[in-house]
């Protein structure tokens, strides 16, 4: 469904994805675990085409700071230099990293705007499922997002991820800020959402243990390289990155 | 322990339109205590660090430091009195590079009081001080624009940022959310050299194996009240706790 | 080889109608000049040339000091003989006076009206002398509206009067002083005296105040654009008064048709004589008017400004002539010993270096008080020596006589 | 074969920040170049120009001295929008010592700067917890009404105002006043921003409450910026009443608060030199149009469009990036 | 005299949300700077002028071309000028102040002062209420205002486009994640704002003439309007509309004209003294909340 290859990213000078290669079959859920630094909101906003609006951004102000070089081949499509407008309409869809959400508008209205490619039925549907999923969400429908708690902040962006219908769903540090109980919830989710609506997941994650269970196959970023890949149960084997990511 | 208290919490309530985030909350924290508070979301937790750093003023109820009302002082007077928080939802100044970024701190009349009017190079301390937290000093991220770093730095730039006004009691909203686990093995040492030298420390967390592993005493709060407060394993054994933050299985 | 032209300097704010008109007028006058040989300074024939400079002061918004730059902008790099026209709101005029004092370059204002630049010139003579104004000013408009006011109360009994001004130095004194000199001595009663902010476009609640206190007459004093708003509410509220004072837009002949004929009855003044309007009883208008419209194609709108400053270039002329040179000190006293008869009538200075107004041609220059007739006419009725007809009462009014 | 554009530090620039002992000539001129030809031009310019351009000098310096202290208040977070109430009350109060006490303008305009300062600060210290376009829109207003009350109550010569001020000497004096005073703030202020004193100026458009929760009182901050911006300004406004010989409505004109702010865009914000560089070129500029007659604020106006869209980062910005460093074209080792 | 101050004091507040409601969808909603919109007012009035008089088209027809053509000129204003400075909200300002301050000099230039430039009313009629002859013009003033900002407020609340208007000025980045493709969105807000400037300027300058200094009016009042009425908010318009319109109608009426603008800028100081975001604007509320 995806294949990112070679894909090299540089801020400037400093080169934040090296090299990099991955491929996502559809219906897989894909972990991209790394730590601090690592270039995993760089490959998210690289697959989301983010990265090609920043650069554009970054132009339009007078200094070309950003390159990409590699492809990203989605269904048989180059889409590397694709806007981010476009790439959401071909179902890909990114939830990003903290705060991405509207602070002025109310919880059903975010959703509301996150359904702009949406039919209004479709949307509302969607709200009720997120509803379901987090039911915390339900008391604080008319309040203002940016009024949330950081949790609540976070289950409402990936609420307004959701409403998209995406194909491919990017989630950038989903689990951040959650109490472990909405986490475990999220994680079902994701896995009914995978299972159920055949919607591929990659996710990226720092604290690897809560999704290690769900993952068919991971990517681990160190620097803004691969160091290694496989499935969960292959990545379980190696017993630094053990200790390192998956804490057990 | 009779240890003196650091903080009192009296019968505190906040409340937001309708809601009350914060409900008739009382708690004590003694000096040199590391209290852990735990919580669903939307419990209440960031609200009641807002409360006591003097972000937001209470509906009702007050808050002691050392003995004096400080519920409705200003925050920065309160910062000067020595308490400093993080901040969750990250805010360093995006412009400035990470260092100097850590200038404006030391340039607060608490910090130069201590020093007695003698604080050498600001800039030397401020790297020392990143350093610390875990900023490679060569890898040049130091030196880069605060808004182009990854959450995980920014993260531990705000701890730094609240070191650097060496307070009396330290409070961490949701540190270490964001950090893998060698990143949250590194920054550890941070707080317990800051124990040792007998600071109070409040951190708020969701990662609770982390927590626990340092924490004297936990609290949890639920629908901004204190359901359970104890030792780890005490809070942990708690039936209401399991069911409101948990999950059902524990 | 041609003679050295003798350069008059034109410095106003040449996008507004009055100052636009006014550099045409001076165009002319000069044009004529020199189709006629010239000015003869001492024994040489010279030619007049014309340099102008757009200050943009009667846009609000505008700094007096960048108005002040340009006027020296002129004189330091364009170096003229005199300058016309000159600032068009006091305040700039005002200013612009120590500039001009410093430089020594005489100035015939034609457009700003208060008269605080007299009183600056009195107080200040061997300073200040180089500043002349051929136009009317606020003293003098004050004759024309009292005048004017007289013949109402005199033919219908009227006198009951609200005042409306725009908020500009000229005008308040010009309402002020109808006040003290006319209003309060004859027995009027003044309802109300009202100055609105330049670009105001809103006066229902004056002209509520004057329907709901029964003024009969409503005195209005305006020289911005957005004055004929006023005229126009007027007549949609259906104000039962007679409206009798100055309102420069309505000062063209082409006010009927862009007020779509709702301005019957008005009494407006022409500053001078020759701008905007003529009087078929001094046949020097009349040709000032068809020249000008021969010339440029379209009859002169503004009723104030354009005939001072075609005045003022042949009274410049005549001064240098009397002077025998170019030299601002001795054109000064040229000029004060200007006698002339022209389009405005007999133009003469006073000692605050004012063109003296009054009722009769043939002694001094005149303004004229004319009334937009139901058919759209623009007829004379004040003063009576140039008076066409009487004035007549808007349908609906009654007099009380 | 891959390629991309590297951008690479001059160098010297990064060492010199700090340390202070330079080694060479070259390296020397390097720095000191782009500091000493403004000024030297500063200085020698007006032994050159004619009378008229003299004027225009004095103009720039002004409104150069009006975008420093708009830019100086940028940095801090606040956006002014009324420059004009700076530059008017220091001509007022100018203005007001010299016509009703007889002050020299040697006294004057000191005293103006100050008190004008102060009371600006005093002005706006109650809504200094605005932020954003609402502290704008109140900047906006507050020279609008100060226009009105001295229309509608007519103090200080009303709509007239008040003219026959005593000028300064020469107008050498005047320029030689005006822009030792500019270099002096210029080079004075970038040196004060870049302090510590300087940062936590930034620090608080950035984000004002990481500045309160680092235990320092934003309020008492923002109210020195806004003394030191106001003192700025009210120096300009005073001077400019000496040398016009007159105050009056206008100087609160829109004029007054749009081109500063417009030469510090053009220039380059966050940078001072940026703003006095934007006044540098867009006074002159303005000037040079009135040739054009009436068609000249048109082509202004088409200017200020064409500086901001050719250049977004600004004039300043551009050229150092350009000064001090190279671009070059590397290839990619893979 | 008190009820006919009244009826003038809201029509004079009809007129401010006329002026304002333009303005307000691109910067209040949608956060794209549009300083040129006071020359665009303008401009689209001499457009109707122009076609009227010059090409001898009916008014109806003239009204709506130079809508339609206003409309189109506020797209390609973006496309060519913001787009290139887009996100540096200083730039955004001066560059549009620059393209206004460039159009309505260019009118003054050409010389197009004076009450001969003016649109014809829509029905000339005028009937008493409340003791004061009111013409049909400003009755329908009042109602357009009415409907305008009733759809402007469905508009935004209610429809995709309308919402990704937000959507954009709260978060650019996040808006594109999720297929708003933010410079098409904000074609539209400066465009649709062009449009809605050209249809105030339709219906309020039959009032009055057609002025280039009426555009930096304009221009302040919808600033003014806009932004006590609190960014991003549709029924805040109504409200400052109201509160502006009545100060300035009594004022006008009980103290004197003179005090009219003071007083007005009183109101909006103390309105922003109270609250600092605006009526209904919570901007300072989210950026504390922590
Ligand atoms: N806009 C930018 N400009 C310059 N450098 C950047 C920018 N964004 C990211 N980087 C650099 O790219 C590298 C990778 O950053 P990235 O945000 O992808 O890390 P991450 O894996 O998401 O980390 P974290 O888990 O802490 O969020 C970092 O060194 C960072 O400094
Ligand atoms: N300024 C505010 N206005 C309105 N409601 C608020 C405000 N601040 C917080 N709240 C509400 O109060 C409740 C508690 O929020 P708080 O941020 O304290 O939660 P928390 O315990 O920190 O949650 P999390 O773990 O998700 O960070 C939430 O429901 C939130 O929506
Ligand atoms: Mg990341
Ligand atoms: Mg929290």
């Amino acid at each position: 469904m995806l294949d990112v290859n070679n894909l090299m990213v540089f801020f400037e000078n400093a080169l934040a994805l090296n090299d990099f290669s991955m491929q996502v079959r559809e219906g897989e859920i894909i972990g991209v675990i790394g730590s601090n630094s690592a270039g995993k909101t760089t490959l998210m906003n690289a697959l989301s085409g983010l990265i090609i609006d920043m650069r554009i951004k970054e132009k339009r102000k007078g200094g070309e700071r950003i390159t990409v070089y590699g492809s990203i081949v989605y269904e048989g499509l180059d889409i590397t230099e694709l806007s981010p407008s476009e790439r959401v309409k071909k179902g890909i869809v990114l939830s990003r990293e903290r705060h991405p959400i509207f602070p002025e508008s109310s919880v059903t209205e975010n959703m509301k705007i996150a359904g702009y490619l949406r039919k209004k039925a479709e949307v509302r549907e969607v709200m009720e499922y997120v509803f379901k999923l987090f039911p915390a969400l339900i008391q604080l429908r008319a309040k203002k997002a940016g009024f949330l708690s950081g949790g609540e902040q976070q289950m409402l962006a990936i609420g307004m991820a959701l409403v998209v219908k995406p194909r491919l769903l990017l989630l950038d540090e989903p689990l951040l800020g959650l109490s472990p109980m909405m986490q475990k919830a999220l994680v079902d989710a994701i896995v009914s959402l995978n299972k159920e609506s055949g919607i591929t997941v990659v996710l990226s994650e720092q604290f690897a243990r809560p999704v290690l269970p769900i993952i068919d196959r991971g990517y681990i970023l160190e620097n803004g390289m691969l160091t290694l890949s496989g499935t969960g149960a292959e990545l379980m084997d190696n017993q630094e990155i053990k200790a390192a990511y998956f804490g057990i | 322990m009779s240890l003196p208290t650091t903080l009192r919490v009296e019968n505190i309530s906040k409340i937001f339109g309708r809601v009350a985030a914060v409900d008739h909350l009382s708690c004590e924290v003694r000096r040199g205590e590391l209290v852990g508070i735990i919580g669903p979301n939307g419990s209440g937790k960031t609200t009641l660090v807002n409360l006591i750093s003097g972000f937001v003023k209470p509906t009702s109820g007050r808050i002691l430091y050392n003995g004096q009302d400080i519920t409705y002082t200003a925050p920065h007077k309160i910062v000067c009195m020595g308490i400093s928080r993080t901040f969750q939802m990250v805010r360093p100044f995006y412009h400035l590079p990470a260092y100097k970024n850590m200038i404006i701190p030391l340039y607060s009349p608490r910090v130069r009081q201590l020093a007695g009017g003698r604080y050498g190079d600001r800039n030397a301390v401020a790297l020392d001080l990143l350093e610390e937290v875990g900023f490679e000093r060569d890898a040049n991220v130091a030196y880069k624009p605060a808004g182009t770093l990854p959450q995980g730095y920014l993260k531990r730039l705000e701890l730094a940022k609240a070191i650097a006004l060496s307070p009396e009691l330290l409070i961490l909203d949701e540190l270490f959310s964001g950090m893998s686990l060698a990143e949250v093995a590194s920054v550890v040492p941070v707080i317990e050299k800051l124990r040792l030298a007998g600071k109070t420390i409040i951190m708020i967390e969701h990662r609770l194996k982390e927590l626990f592993r340092i924490a004297d005493r936990i609290m949890v709060l639920n629908y901004g009240q204190k359901i359970a407060d104890g030792a780890s394993t005490e809070v942990m054994e708690s039936d209401e706790v399991k069911k409101a933050y948990l999950g059902s299985e524990g | 080889r041609a003679a050295e032209p003798i350069v008059i300097g034109v410095a106003t704010s040449l996008g507004f109608l009055e100052g636009r008109e006014s550099m045409k007028a001076v165009q002319m006058a000069v044009d004529e000049i020199n189709a006629a040989g010239g000015v003869k300074v001492g024994a040489a024939a010279r030619p007049f040339r014309v340099e102008s400079i757009d200050l943009r002061d009667a846009a609000p918004g505008v700094p007096v000091p960048e108005a002040l730059l340009g006027l020296e902008k002129i004189i330091l790099e364009k170096k003229p003989t005199a300058l016309m026209v000159g600032p068009f709101r006091s305040e700039a005029l005002i200013a612009g006076m120590d500039i001009i004092a410093k430089y020594k370059v005489p100035l015939l204002g034609t457009i700003a009206m208060a008269p605080g630049s007299e009183a600056k010139i009195k107080a200040d003579p061997q300073k200040y002398k180089y500043v002349f104004r051929t136009c009317l000013n606020a003293v003098h408009l004050v004759k024309f509206l009292a005048g004017t006011m007289g013949a109402i109360n005199k033919q219908f009994g009227f006198n009951k009067v609200y005042v409306m001004t725009q908020d500009v130095a000229w005008a308040r004194a010009t309402a002020d002083l109808v006040k003290k000199l006319y209003f309060d001595k004859s027995g009027w009663t003044v309802l109300g005296m009202e100055s609105y902010p330049t670009g105001t476009s809103d006066f229902s609640s004056a002209l509520m105040k004057a329907r709901s206190q029964g003024a009969q007459v409503i005195m209005p004093v305006f020289d911005m654009p957005q004055s004929g708003t006023l005229v126009k509410q007027w007549n949609t509220m259906k104000v039962p008064t007679i409206m009798a004072g100055f309102v420069s837009p309505l000062a063209g002949s082409e006010a009927w048709k862009i007020f779509d004929g709702k301005i019957g009855g008005v009494l407006n003044t022409t500053f001078e004589l020759g701008s905007a309007m003529a009087a078929s009883k001094l046949p020097a208008s009349t040709d000032f008017m068809n020249k000008y419209q021969k010339k440029y194609g379209q009859e002169i709108q503004a009723g104030h400004g354009p005939a001072p400053s075609y005045e003022s270039v042949y009274i410049l002329k005549e001064a240098i002539e009397r002077a025998g040179s170019l030299e601002s000190d001795a054109v000064v006293a040229g000029l004060e010993k200007t006698d002339r008869r022209g389009v405005m009538g007999r133009i003469r200075y006073d000692d605050g270096h004012q063109a003296v107004y009054g009722f009769d041609p043939a002694e001094t220059s005149v303004s004229l008080v004319s009334q937009w007739t139901d058919s759209g006419k623009r007829v004379v009725v004040f003063p009576d020596s140039l008076a066409e007809n009487m004035i007549q009462l808007p349908a609906g009014l009654k007099s009380l006589k | 074969m891959k390629k991309r554009r590297e951008r690479i530090d001059r160098g010297i620039k990064a060492r010199s920040e700090d340390v202070y002992a330079l080694s060479s000539w070259r390296e020397m001129l390097y720095l000191a170049g782009p500091r000493l030809l403004p000024a030297a031009a500063f200085l020698l310019l007006p032994l050159f120009l004619g009378a008229y351009w003299q004027k225009v000098m004095i103009s720039v310096a002004v409104f150069a001295l009006l975008a420093i202290s708009w830019d100086m208040l940028a940095q801090t977070g606040m956006i002014s929008l009324g420059q004009a109430l700076f530059f008017g009350m220091g001509a007022y109060v100018s203005g007001i010592l010299n016509f009703y006490f007889g002050m020299p303008p040697w006294i004057a305009i000191p005293i103006a700067t100050v008190l004008g300062g102060a009371l600006c600060t005093l002005i706006l210290t109650p809504v200094l917890r605005l932020r954003g376009i609402y502290f704008s829109m109140v900047t906006l207003i507050i020279p609008l009404m100060l226009v009105r009350i001295i229309e509608a109550t007519k103090i200080f010569g009303g709509t007239e105002g008040l003219s026959g001020m005593t000028p300064l000497p020469s107008t050498l004096t005047e320029i030689y006043l005006v822009t030792g005073v500019l270099l002096g703030v210029l080079f004075g202020l970038r040196r004060l921003m870049e302090t510590d004193y300087g940062l936590v100026l930034k620090g608080i458009r950035d984000n004002d409450r990481s500045v309160t929760n680092a235990g320092i009182d934003i309020f008492w901050f923002k109210t020195q910026a806004l003394f030191i911006s106001s003192t700025i300004g009210a120096f300009a406004g005073a001077l400019m009443t000496h040398v016009y010989m007159f105050v009056g409505m206008p100087v609160f004109a829109l004029d007054y608060s749009i081109l500063p702010m417009a030469a510090a865009v053009v220039g380059g914000s966050g940078t001072l030199a940026g703003a006095a560089l934007g006044a540098v070129i867009l006074v002159p500029l303005s000037e040079a149009l009135r040739g054009i007659g009436g068609l000249r604020i048109v082509m202004y106006g088409l200017f200020l469009v064409v500086f901001t869209v050719a250049v977004p980062e600004g004039l300043f910005d551009y050229i150092q990036r350009r000064y001090h460093q190279m671009e070059r074209w590397v290839e990619i080792d893979q | 005299m008190f009820a006919g101050t009244v009826v003038f004091a809201l029509i004079n507040s009809s007129i401010l949300i006329l002026l304002a409601i333009g303005f307000n969808l691109t910067f209040g909603i949608s956060g794209v700077a549009n300083f040129a919109y006071g020359a665009l007012y303008i401009m689209s009035a001499y457009l109707s002028w122009t076609m009227l008089n010059l090409l001898h088209l009916p008014f109806w027809a003239s009204a709506a071309l130079s809508i339609v053509f206003t409309t189109i000129s506020g797209a390609m204003m973006y496309r060519f000028v913001l787009l290139r400075v887009r996100g540096q909200a200083l730039s955004e300002v001066i560059a549009t102040f620059g393209i206004g301050l460039s159009i309505l000099e260019l009118f003054r230039y050409l010389g197009l002062v004076g009450f001969e430039y003016t649109l014809p009313v829509f029905w000339n009629e005028s009937f008493m209420i409340a003791g004061a002859y009111v013409d049909i013009q400003r009755i329908i003033i009042v109602l357009i205002a009415l409907v305008l900002v009733l759809g402007l407020w469905l508009f935004t609340h209610f429809t995709s486009t309308g919402l990704a208007f937000r959507g954009i000025a709260q978060d650019e980045r996040t808006a594109l994640t999720f297929g708003i493709d933010s410079d098409r969105i904000a074609t539209l807000s400066v465009s649709f704002g062009a449009g809605l400037a050209a249809i105030a300027a339709t219906i309020i300058i039959p009032l009055g003439s057609i002025a280039p200094d009426e555009g930096y009016d304009v221009l302040i009042k919808a600033l003014a309007v806009c932004i006590i009425g609190g960014l991003g908010s549709t029924g805040g318009v109504i409200v400052a509309g109201v509160i502006i319109g009545f100060a300035e109608r009594f004022t006008d009426s009980y103290i004197g004209s003179h005090w009219t603008m003071i007083v007005s800028l009183a109101a909006i100081l103390l309105v922003l003294a109270i609250k600092p975001s605006g009526l209904f604007g919570q901007q300072k509320e989210l950026e504390e909340r922590i």
